[in-house]
């Protein structure tokens, strides 16, 4: 891990000297991507940060929300796709033990983790099978150690993540207002470094992170230890009640380096402090090693004298090591020494601040045809493609992911993950929606509609729940942003989510950029993942089980638009076509009718229709409640398209209504009048999932067959290696 | 042919922390009256009951199952092989 | 009438059995620290769920060696009602509070599913408000979660009636489907399945009032119930 | 005074099942190949480092230290323990 030439000299013409080999290291573990982000920090600012809810305060991981009557929730999204990429297990349960961290700092208590997992052909390649497996082992080991539950996520599979894995964490935190920690520090203040031993294990991380992963540099997987982090969150919680902590981070990439420089410099102080008094897991550590090791579970807590003993007190009660490694300063400089010596010497500012880059960008040249759509043979069996469908490791139901985690742990989730959103009770009496998506299959076709998608989808989720969207976190991951080509994808994602967040008046209220993701085939595929929650404010409505007489209504037009769709790419193995586009004023319109029905108690559940498109959203509502249904094509909104695209579209901003007769009236007329796009296309019934035109059928499938295929289909293909149904 | 016992050991690396092996020895050993044990390791293993014509062939015949099936990952796992013969 | 949480480093399921004894049932509970002492004047002790120490080598078997199982032993003895739920219940098997063993699952992975149980003892403190063969829709959520007694030991059980529930059905492999065993006088009861996750209506998506009557059970049985 | 390496073997005893044993073995069997393996068994493995002032007191206070803190559950398991000289 190094600086380059010209940073070099940057660093040496802003210290006027030659830097020391422990200042290169410090400042090469900051300056890189992962820490810095040099690349994309100067655009970043165009998302929306703030809003009414959002409290901002210097030096938060995460960010932080009002909820109304002295609580805040804060949130956060973390991935750790290079390390998983190599070592699934601990990577996957370190990301998890990272983003808790985040949370963590802020002084609120972890009360909820997503996950988005990525790989490759899980179907033909052995080595995503190895990687989904030992992920989701991994995220499951962590995170219900923890007793911190996992309510959502998203499982995906495409070829462009061949022999690499994507896994995003996110996580909720929950608190009084009153007990954020207020991150400031005084004269006299102590720096004192809490957790698990420093060790070899993770040297070089966020370089690492900022590389390809064709380079050499692979030492640095990180073991995880739930257990200690456990301790760790209690121990901070316990000594946050007793208003011991004036300011805290958590430890991640570039470990001590970055933890020391980012506080110092975001509070406005000079850190003293000597590697000697570190605790360290082997004796022979050198400074640099200590300084950039990112070993796991470890806080960086500044406290006054007064307070320390109180602090050590409850680090004994929980067994956690907590050593003073220096003290706070005023002259803005982070000083490393070792015993008496000095080992660096350096400007914070400096330090925490890259230069930041303006990379050049260019519309790669596939996209001028990516558009183009091959002419393709009309479906002759419906039926035999819906089965396939839903049997399909992208659609099939991802309960053998979900069971493995303890999702009900804390008590708190009300609607369990299977669901579109999960939904947490809160301690005021309201709720708290969430889920995050990606898509980078439109991405790919078109980064910016794409990315829109991937937020919209998000939203729908949430607003399948009855909650309105306050929030939003993203985390973009490309390939290497030094190829104008990707990077252009990079900004065209960046502002397509800028444009949706201030239409809706939704801030971002987190993020995370992850960079170089290229596999040894090629850059991934434009994967920007969003999380959205939501807020319920006043009764929940807890959705109703469908039961035969009930209608469905269809909301929103099915456009001709199936770039990208499972139908284009899974079926007919053809990437292209149109890409998906949000029209943000329908999109606007169809949230607030959907979530003013469900405030009038007029449906009985609702359900967005994403991937697989019409089809395997009406299939999902049979298979869930037992029961048949009977559609006709005929009378779903749109402009004359062929059978197979009404059923397999995947366009935005649709959501399917089950209402029963009593309601149907009134929610017709609503919707009516407030203009939406809509129809009622069937009814519930029978014991098979029946779509017809005209009359003449176009599908007729046994609920219990296609549900046994669903069900299952995931499990099988990772356990027994194939899909049996 | 004959029979072998292949027994497979799978444990952390030299240098890679071992956090079972570290709450076994410290909330477990030294909190009672065993002062005498400095340290402990956790690890794996496997016992493989194979027929094959000889030792070595038993020997190499475990270690690519061991790779094949991705029985340990290289990255933070050694693994050491011991045969006996039945 | 007093109920301790006994909380072991990893215990994580203490909060959410606090809150179910406090806000819903009403009851005094109090937190107790595993290097602490019992104080006399508790009437009923829980050992909530969670994986204390990380459930290394073993669930449960670190903590049980923790300084304040050799109080609830003793109260055990006393006869004070004692109930294990998930850890807490590897824990009393591992410290020989109750007999037999918990074991991986029968399909390796963690499981957190919803299930039925049905209880076979309902002479127990936790289950004197239930009928025998009733049902409880319940979830459970472990990875150590087979009950395993050798043959000798489940006669001794039967012919005890120290099963308390059984699985509707064979959800890890358990022996003879036990979910949860009590000691021989019938003070001491372990379970796999959580009822601090099943007792509120909101977040029970089935029916939260067959588990209510576990905590009812120990109302009556301190003569504090309905 | 010397240093001895103790490794201590638990496994299933004769007749419990041994789930994770047999997956990995059904594996093997499910691939078709890796026909001569006939039995894979899982154990678990604790490598002691402790000083004591010959093998044989060794052996025996890890031993005792496997009864005592129940190392292994003797329901369903069995040690078996290996002194070795550093
Ligand atoms: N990796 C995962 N971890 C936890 N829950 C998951 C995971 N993947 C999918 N789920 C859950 O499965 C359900 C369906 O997920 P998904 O297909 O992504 O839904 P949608 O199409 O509505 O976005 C959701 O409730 C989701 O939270
Ligand atoms: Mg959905």
């Amino acid at each position: 891990m190094s600086l380059d030439e010209q940073e070099l000299s940057e660093l040496k013409s802003k210290i006027g000297r030659e830097p020391t080999s422990t200042e290169l290291n410090i400042v090469a573990a900051e300056w890189s991507e992962h820490c810095s982000y040099k690349s994309s920090k100067r655009h970043l600012k165009m998302l929306p940060m703030t809003g009414p809810l959002i409290i901002n305060e210097k030096g938060y991981d995460s960010g932080v929300l009002d909820v109304g009557d002295g609580y805040v929730v804060t949130a956060h999204i973390e991935s750790h796709n290079h390390p998983s990429a190599v070592e699934p297990y601990g990577g996957a349960a370190t990301g998890v033990g990272g983003v808790i961290r985040d949370i963590l700092s802020a002084g609120t208590r972890p009360i909820a983790l997503f996950d988005g997992l990525r790989f490759g052909d899980v179907e033909k390649d052995l080595q995503a099978r190895w990687l989904f497996k030992n992920a989701v082992t991994g995220v499951a080991d962590y995170g219900n150690c923890l007793g911190i539950p996992t309510i959502g996520g998203e499982v995906e599979f495409d070829e462009c993540y061949e022999n690499y894995a994507l896994v995003d964490v996110a996580a909720l935190g929950f608190g009084k207002k009153e007990n954020l920690i207020k991150n400031h520090a005084k004269k006299g203040d102590l720096v004192v470094l809490m957790g698990g031993s420093t060790g070899r294990d993770g040297i070089g991380g966020s370089q690492f992170a900022s590389d390809s992963l064709e380079s050499e540099n692979r030492s640095a997987v990180q073991i995880p230890d739930p257990f200690i982090e456990k301790l760790i969150i209690e121990a901070v919680l316990e000594a946050r009640n007793g208003n011991l902590i004036h300011a805290m981070k958590d430890l991640g990439g570039g470990g001590l380096s970055c933890a020391v420089s980012e506080t110092a410099d975001a509070l406005e102080i000079g850190i003293e402090m000597d590697v000697n008094k570190v605790h360290a897991r082997e004796s022979d550590m050198v400074p640099e090693e200590i300084m950039v090791s990112e070993s796991q579970e470890r806080m960086l807590i500044i406290t006054s004298p007064a307070k320390l003993k109180k602090l050590e007190k409850i680090c004994k009660k929980f067994s956690i090591a907590c050593s003073v490694i220096g003290h706070v300063k005023f002259d803005s400089h982070m000083h490393v020494k070792k015993g008496k010596k000095t080992v660096a010497h350096l400007p914070t500012g400096v330090v925490a601040n890259a230069t930041l880059l303006d990379l050049p960008s260019r519309e790669p040249e596939y996209l001028k045809t990516i558009e183009t759509e091959k002419k393709f043979r009309p479906i002759s069996n419906c039926s035999k493609t819906l089965m396939k469908l839903v049997a399909s490791p992208n659609i099939a139901s991802k309960i053998w992911v979900y069971q493995q985690y303890d999702h009900e742990v804390g008590i708190r989730t009300v609607v369990k993950p299977g669901s579109d959103a999960s939904v947490l009770r809160l301690d005021n009496g309201k709720y708290l929606s969430a889920k995050i998506d990606g898509n980078p299959k439109q991405c790919y076709i078109n980064p910016r509609e794409g990315a829109i998608g991937c937020f919209e989808e998000a939203c729908r989720n949430v607003v399948c729940t009855g909650a309105r969207p306050i929030g939003m976190l993203d985390h973009l991951q490309f390939g290497n942003p030094n190829d104008p080509e990707i990077f252009w994808t990079f900004l065209e994602s960046l502002k397509g989510l800028t444009d949706f967040a201030k239409f809706f008046e939704i801030p971002c209220v987190g993020g995370k950029v992850s960079l170089f993701n290229e596999t040894p085939v090629g850059p991934i595929k434009p994967t920007p993942v969003i999380g959205v929650l939501g807020l319920i404010e006043k009764k929940l409505h807890r959705p109703q089980k469908t039961s035969k007489g009930d209608y469905l209504i269809i909301v929103g037009d099915t456009k001709d638009e199936m770039g990208g769709s499972e139908f284009f790419e899974y079926v007919h193995k053809f990437v292209g076509g149109k890409c998906p586009v949000v029209d943000f004023e329908d999109s606007k319109k169809h949230m607030d009718s959907v979530l003013n029905l469900i405030d009038g108690d007029l449906v009985k559940s609702v359900h967005d229709c994403s991937k697989g498109g019409l089809a395997v959203a009406a299939s999902e509502l049979c298979m869930t409640n037992q029961i048949g249904c009977d559609i006709s094509l005929d009378k779903v909104p749109n402009k004359n398209l062929a059978d197979d695209r009404i059923l397999f579209s995947e366009s935005h901003s649709r959501y399917i209504l089950t209402v029963e007769k009593k309601n149907l009236k009134a929610s017709e007329n609503f919707l009516k009048e407030n203009h939406v796009s809509f129809k009622r296309i069937g009814k519930f019934g029978g014991e098979n999932i029946q779509f017809s035109n005209k009359g003449k059928s176009v599908i007729d499938l046994r609920v219990d067959k296609a549900k046994k295929a669903w069900l299952n289909s995931l499990r099988e293909l990772i356990i027994d290696g194939k899909i049996r149904t | 042919m004959a029979t072998f016992n292949v027994h497979v050991i799978i444990e952390n690396k030299p240098g890679i922390s071992d956090p079972e092996g570290e709450t076994i020895l410290n909330d477990l050993v030294l909190k009672g009256t065993h002062k005498t044990v400095s340290k402990i390791k956790a690890a794996k293993m496997l016992k493989f009951t194979i027929r094959e014509k000889d030792k070595d062939a038993a020997q190499s015949k475990v270690q690519d199952i061991c790779d094949d099936l991705r029985i340990y990952n290289p990255m933070v796992s050694k693994v050491t092989i011991q045969v006996f013969e039945e | 009438m007093k109920v301790a949480v006994i909380v072991f480093p990893g215990s994580n399921c203490d909060r959410d059995m606090y809150h179910v004894l406090t806000d819903v049932f009403d009851l005094d509970a109090q937190y107790f620290w595993h290097e602490k002492g019992l104080p006399k004047n508790i009437d009923a002790v829980i050992l909530p769920g969670g994986f204390s120490y990380g459930d290394r080598l073993r669930a449960g078997v670190i903590a049980a060696h923790s300084p304040i199982i050799k109080d609830v032993q003793k109260m055990s003895e006393k006869g004070i009602p004692v109930l294990g739920v998930c850890n807490g219940f590897q824990i009393l098997v591992e410290s020989g509070l109750l007999p037999g063993v918990l074991l991986k699952n029968e399909s390796l992975n963690f499981m957190c599913e919803w299930t039925d149980l049905v209880v076979e003892n309902n002479k127990t403190p936790f289950t004197n408000q239930f009928k025998k063969n009733e049902k409880i829709p319940i979830p459970i959520a472990n990875g150590e979660g087979r009950y395993f007694a050798d043959d000798d030991t489940l006669k001794h059980l039967k012919k005890n009636n120290q099963i308390v529930f059984r699985y509707g059905n064979s959800v890890n492999g358990s022996s003879n489907q036990i979910a949860g065993v009590c000691n021989e006088d019938g003070n001491v009861v372990g379970m796999m399945p959580h009822p601090e996750r099943a007792v509120e209506s909101e977040i029970n998506p089935k029916d939260s009032k067959p588990s209510s009557l576990i905590f009812e059970s120990l109302l009556t049985e301190m003569g504090v119930g309905n």
